[in-house]
């Protein structure tokens, strides 16, 4: 308002400071300052007209209350925990949330050590040695997997393996990342749900640089079978990629055990909630690839005093030194999504997080077993263990059931003609029963 | 000042029991155990430990590190946008409409024909951008193996180039800090996919060649890239698709007042021309007459985002654009620029070349750039960008943004030039003043422990 | 979860912990810690079931979500203008949030200085020397009014004076202060919606000590005649206690100049918006009595090395200190309101103050001309200036139109049989045209 | 770490120009003309300059400065809470069961028979009492004019009391700090309307005689009032009620977690006896068999707040009680307890009287409390109260509350014995480590400077 009415609010400027400043550098007005040729100077308007910041949130709520207000069982790589107040409480504090890339980590070690803390408590899930503090999301850095494979093997190779059931996303981001670096992208077979290890073992040989599995899988199903795919990828000198995720993690067999040598996946389970498929990659990896690993890392260190002080390191790997040799190409990353998820694992401890990846694998169990007692619906189509979500066998056209669910208030996957998939956490378990009373009216 | 690792102050080891067989599970699990008093005390802590553009000046070459309006938390944070990637979009259609609309707004400010929000950050807009070009000249039948990129580039530019598997150009800048004509010439041929441009360049100069540039570039068929870092230097007054540029990435995390998050997240959306907009990603967001809805363009290079980029950041971006308006962008432009030439005006460093925009790379001359950024932390504020970009010497690369009042610069000019009067023993000594002194960097990479577990095994 | 599951969250003892502080301080359990009589334990349950933070958090917004979703345009005494976001961001800030009163101040510099700022501006808007930094709300500050008179007075008396048209609650409270100090409350006519100085004229006499006054009335009317009601409460000794609000204060003349001794009211109008009644006391008075204000005062001063610093002062005027003999009770107030309005203000700044102000006179007057034009409408009844609101009268009973426009999901106040009260601010003004639709239609 | 006035960085004066006659309007208004990134950073550092409960240990005696759970303020930020308090009853049955099962709660933690939300701090619910507790008298037609108070008790007592219009009886404490019963007995009189006991008393001290206490007021006709600051000692393990108090009050935010504010908001909820609900001020909550409705008490003593109370703080209290359940709120108590007593044991520092529950009074004997105080902040703690309750010498009143842990309490212990170990010369020039040194508050209050016009003026 007032003299903020026009021009950027956010310039603080004012009439008689403007003209001192002008009068300093020795011109006339503003735009005496841009040496811009003629021939590209812009003279017409964007038409986009300036509203006050009332009217701005309300019309950002009003569009977005354009949005059915569904119950989601929504999973697949996208993940709603509750993220407890705290989290917010702390991000949100402007010294977080406003500060940038730790390059002076003198005014910086805050962040610094809760990226610390983050990068240990990724290496206590996995059992490897490094973990980064940040890729974007789990599809960027299976491309990343890929391309370090490329670099710490010893001969040239040009296959990645990934297994049938893929989402088609994180798929294409691995494509375009492997084009690059002349790789392409083959499936192996899955065989009910998990991997077909026998297929795998005649599918690989020496020209796989990588072999891709996930537990839990897209469908949610748990791999059993994991030791045997690292020692197949082994055996051709190819790296074993796992995919998971922190809460899977928390119980499952640590992956350095069964022979990962690297573990991506989506970090922002814990964090950030649903949040339109934005996410944060989480990269681990084995201590022999130290030099090779794409990202940020957080080292500790001592300040001149000798105290303990941390700071970014090893950045000689990153592209604003290294240019076209650097081990990947990401400066801003999802450090501030990192924070989150610290915060959110420091806040559910070790017995939090234990129990809510235990609830993933019990209620996921019980509304399948519910489903399955409803006539046309079969479920879980895997014989397997699941995490958080499951496939079920409908005898309607899956797609049909779920428009019908959506009018009634409930958004599932279709993901194939005959099958739907279902997720179910803490967040919309309360909503798991009328859930299944809807599926009822609809199944037949 | 010392804040004890979480794990030094409670860690605590779980047995697992679950439904599963036991071979398929851990046997415990080792993590921080704290109470919820604990933990606020101790991120409180630390956030007191960190510096954010709240504190002070933040004056980042390339970075534009800007004040973020604190409205733009509250909409990203409403429930109504909290939805899941894969919900049909007949079901979010408030959240299509948004996209549909940011689309729009940054083809209007970047000039550009269809833009893509996907890329999570600046340098995957980058290496979208490489893809688009790369997908284009695949089209035609014409496989292009080169990038030409100048030597002020950012390093990502380079990175992004060789991701896609292009091999790099690069081009030396001429004596004025801007493209030389004749080098640019050489360098060129029928291999050159593109050419990535950022304008005004790190030095903050613009490129006034740019015409000339775009021609011979378009005459060897090759395309023009424009690098979106340092378009707060030009809203309103120009605009790359008018220049030429074929394809651009906007850093929102700069220019539309994003908050950087210490390191991120951003996002890059893709700004291309008509004829190239078969070749974004996947999907793209239009309005049809029911509604909004998701297609995939007819020739796209597929996914650069495992779902639809980093919706939180994008739904800042709009509501910031939205306050702004046209008259608002135009003078958050002008005050950025304003902002750069009086500070420049007021420090004792040599400010090499020029006229610049919203930057100015000053050179610290015979001191180490690195100490005096360190000293100036002495003196309450953030430091430049140091030691880049490489053509002037002892770079201090300062980016005031248009966020700061005449009182800050005068400070942040009291800063500079009080170090520029002091000796080499009191630089390589600072900071003193800080909450930690000068951190040993050479150690920390020479010998590197990357958690409390490897502090354990000492 | 886990350790944390019993017992309460906040307390953040280990059992190894508790056990160790048990040993040091000698007892085998925490309960023999505990010196009560057998007679008056308690053995039972209070049957409060624990809930983690999801559980409560959905449990009390589904709870609240029972309320039913109104445009509201109400008014009388409280207030919703729109408050800027840095508002909340600033001051949910645990710094401010969760510190104490500043009794320590060499580590509350911080707080002391906004409420110092606050003074100020509260200053500036009264034209009064000296403004505390809060009281509970606009009735309490009446009430607090009234006690100081009664003590700076010369002589006793026995009445106060209040406007016939006065929100039942504000007199309510007042008169439980006035009976403590030996007062009764008496009201005087009002003509038209504003103080009949005739009639005021008729009913003061030496025994009263002070003449409340209202700019805008609860009505929404701006009093005309200050400074003649400032002259005849002066002639007769009494105080004149102004009753106005910071909005309203940004545009109307300053309260000094029409002789107010004592201004009040409802400072919360700036930096919290509607929280079902909570507010805010503006309590601002002339020096003179400076060692008879009711509440905290912050004080400039210099710390030891000689720099300005602030502190609270005068504290021999308060409870803690001067107990029966304190200038009032209270301690604890509203010293974050007071940030959230000091804040709000400035953030608005003088043009943002005097604009908001200007549409409470612009704004309301448009919507009442439009109202008169419904059949069965009459507005505004008082043939006067409005700030923000005025009153209608019906046709039809005026309880039947505010139920049949809640119906119609729109709340106004029935005030009499045939009185409307519509309140408009920036914040509902969208749902303006709405609204007159909505009465046109069952105005008759 | 100087941060200038508002008016100091920048003030403005606008012109007054209104749709009203000018005699209406004043001429001018001269306020600080701010854009919004710079009163970012103004509030921003002045809240770095202020301690909270997350800055650390907050161990004020009878003040309960314990954690405030963060997300109990998402829940009175919810918007669905933003209603107007003149809303008709019917349209807001949320807020009115929140309402009623607050009540509900704080009657069954008090032991009481029904609660008033309405007064808005803990002084305000005194009053209210002393309103009740009077119209209780007047209505059996039995005027009464004193109220007795021990000397340990709250100085708000006193002035609630006064306040009221009753002659204040100050009642000595015993030779162990508590009421010494003779005492008693030669306050008491047919004129006793009140005696209102803190139980734990100020030292922290169960009044072990309660019963007799209880019988002793009631045999002269007066009644029973419980200050409920100091309520966290006994959660779960005794109640008000129970002991014979006829009323109370509630300290919401000490016992129940809701933030300080600097000073406030809180709430003091009155709960009563059975007897004494038709006195409670209006409007009460109940439920019927419609849902929820407001009424007017028979003979309530009409309002102690414009409205319905402060909203904000009694939705935390609701939450907050919730998320505890009866453990919690148990445990709560013995935490509060063992920390206080766990503290003490620790304190070079002598203890008198106990044993003591939530808190203890140290005495710093030959030290000045206030000194010692000063002195404290400089090993970065907040110290306790001091100076008070003044049976003990040089008091350092010292409540831990539950929120700290075992490492806290050392550190405080360790603070408390290096200070005990210091002279005089040091403790009155301390704090020397904290932004503002020792504030001379003297003459602050000789020459009050209360606003940035009055500096003006200087």
């Amino acid at each position: 308002m007032g003299r903020h009415d026009t021009g950027s609010p956010y310039a603080p400027h004012t009439p008689a400071e403007t003209d001192a400043m002008l009068d300093a550098v020795g011109v006339e007005q503003e735009a005496d300052l841009f040496d811009i040729p003629e021939a590209v100077r812009f003279d017409d308007e964007f038409g986009i007209e300036a509203r006050d910041e009332r009217a701005v949130r309300a019309e950002m709520q009003d569009r977005l209350a354009e949005n059915d207000d569904l119950v989601e069982f929504l999973g697949r790589g996208h993940y709603d925990h509750y993220v407890p107040s705290l989290v917010d409480h702390l991000a949100d504090r402007q010294e977080f949330l406003t500060s940038y890339t730790q390059y002076q980590p003198e005014i910086a070690q805050g962040f610094l050590q809760v990226l610390f803390e983050y990068q240990s408590m990724l290496v206590e899930l996995t059992g490897l040695g490094i973990a980064n503090c940040s890729l974007y999301d789990a599809a960027t850095g299976l491309g990343e997997a890929a391309t370090l494979a490329t670099r710490v093997r010893e001969t040239s190779g040009s296959h990645v393996l990934v297994p049938e059931h893929l989402r088609a996303g994180k798929r294409g981001v691995l494509a375009n990342y492997a084009d690059g670096a002349d790789l392409t992208v083959e499936s192996y077979p899955m065989d009910d749900g998990a991997v077909d290890t026998t297929a795998l073992a005649e599918a690989i040989d020496d020209d796989v640089v990588m072999v891709y599995a996930e537990s839990p899988t897209v469908r949610g199903v748990i791999e059993e079978d994991l030791a045997e795919i690292g020692g197949l990828a082994d055996d051709h000198d190819a790296l074993f990629c796992l995919g998971s995720d922190p809460v899977a993690l928390s119980v499952l067999e640590e992956p350095a055990n069964v022979g990962a040598d690297v573990v991506i996946g989506e970090a922002a389970t814990l964090g950030l909630g649903t949040a339109y498929g934005m996410g944060m990659g989480l990269f681990a990896t084995r201590e022999d690839f130290l030099r090779q690993v794409p990202g940020r890392l957080v080292g500790a260190s001592e300040d001149e005093s000798g105290r303990r002080a941390y700071t970014l390191t090893l950045q000689t790997r990153e592209q604003h030194i290294r240019k076209e040799r650097a081990t990947s190409n990401i400066c801003t990353n999802q450090a501030w999504v990192a924070l989150r998820a610290a915060i959110h694992a420091a806040t559910l401890g070790p017995d939090g997080l234990v129990e809510t990846a235990t609830e993933c694998i019990e209620r996921t169990h019980a509304v399948a077993e519910r489903l399955d007692d409803i006539d046309g619906i079969t479920a879980p189509v895997h014989d397997r263990h699941h995490f958080r979500e499951f496939v079920a066998r409908t005898e309607r056209p899956a797609s049909d059931i779920a428009d019908d669910l959506a009018a009634a208030g409930y958004a599932v996957h279709a993901v194939e003609d005959d099958l739907l998939q279902i997720c179910v956490t803490e967040t919309n378990e309360q909503a798991a029963d009328e859930l299944v009373a809807a599926i009822s009216e609809v199944a037949q | 000042r010392y804040v004890p690792l979480l794990s030094e102050k409670n860690n605590r080891e779980v047995d697992i029991e679950t439904p599963l067989p036991d071979d398929l599970t851990r046997d415990s699990l080792e993590l921080p155990d704290l109470s919820e008093p604990e933990l606020a005390r101790h991120y409180s802590r630390l956030s007191q430990m960190n510096y954010g553009i709240e504190s002070g000046p933040f004056p980042l070459g390339s970075c534009t590190m800007k004040y973020n309006p604190s409205f733009t938390e509250d909409i990203a944070a409403a429930p109504a946008g909290a939805v899941h990637p894969d919900r049909d979009g007949e079901t979010v259609q408030g959240t299509l409409d948004l996209y549909a609309q940011l689309q729009e707004y940054l083809a209007d400010i970047g000039g550009m024909d269809a833009v893509t929000l996907q890329p999570p950050a600046g340098a995957a807009g980058e290496f979208t951008g490489v893809l688009v070009a790369q997908a284009y000249h695949e089209h035609n039948g014409d496989e292009r193996s080169e990038i030409v990129i100048p030597d002020s580039a950012h390093g990502t530019n380079f990175a992004s180039a060789a991701m896609a598997g292009f091999d790099v150009v690069e081009l030396p800048s001429g004596e004025d800090g801007r493209v030389d004509l004749d080098a640019l010439a050489a360098a060129l041929s029928d291999e050159t996919a593109l050419l990535m441009l950022t304008n005004p360049n790190t030095l903050g100069l613009f490129e006034r060649d740019i015409v000339e540039v775009a021609e011979m570039v378009h005459d060897v068929g090759g395309l023009l890239y424009y690098d979106g870092a340092n378009l707060n230097a030009l809203l309103g007054r120009a605009r790359p698709g008018d220049m030429g540029f074929d394809i651009m990435h906007y850093n929102v995390h700069k220019t539309f007042a994003t908050p950087h998050g210490g390191g991120g997240p951003g996002a890059g959306p893709v700004g291309v021309s008509e004829d190239l907009e078969q070749f974004l990603p996947t999907p793209q967001v239009r309005a049809t007459d029911e509604g909004y809805e998701r297609y995939e363009p007819e020739n796209s290079v597929g996914k650069v985002h495992g779902f639809h980029g980093n919706w939180l950041v994008l739904a800042k971006t709009a509501a910031y654009i939205a306050r702004l308006g046209d008259e608002g962008l135009v003078d958050a432009s002008a005050k950025a620029v304003l902002n750069a030439n009086y500070l420049a005006e007021q420090l004792d460093y040599e400010v090499p070349f020029g006229p610049f925009h919203h930057e100015f790379v000053a050179s610290a001359d015979d001191q180490d750039a690195a100490d005096v950024a360190k000293r100036m932390l002495d003196y309450g504020v953030h430091p430049p960008t140091t030691k880049w970009p490489e053509i002037v010497d002892e770079a201090l690369m300062t980016e005031p943004t248009e966020g700061e009042n005449k009182r800050t610069l005068d400070q942040l000019a009291t800063a500079f030039n009080a170090v520029a009067g002091e000796d080499d023993a009191t630089l390589e000594s600072a900071p003193e003043r800080t909450a930690a002194r000068r951190i040993d960097q050479v150690s920390a990479a020479r010998d590197p422990q990357l958690s409390w577990q490897a502090l354990d095994e000492e």
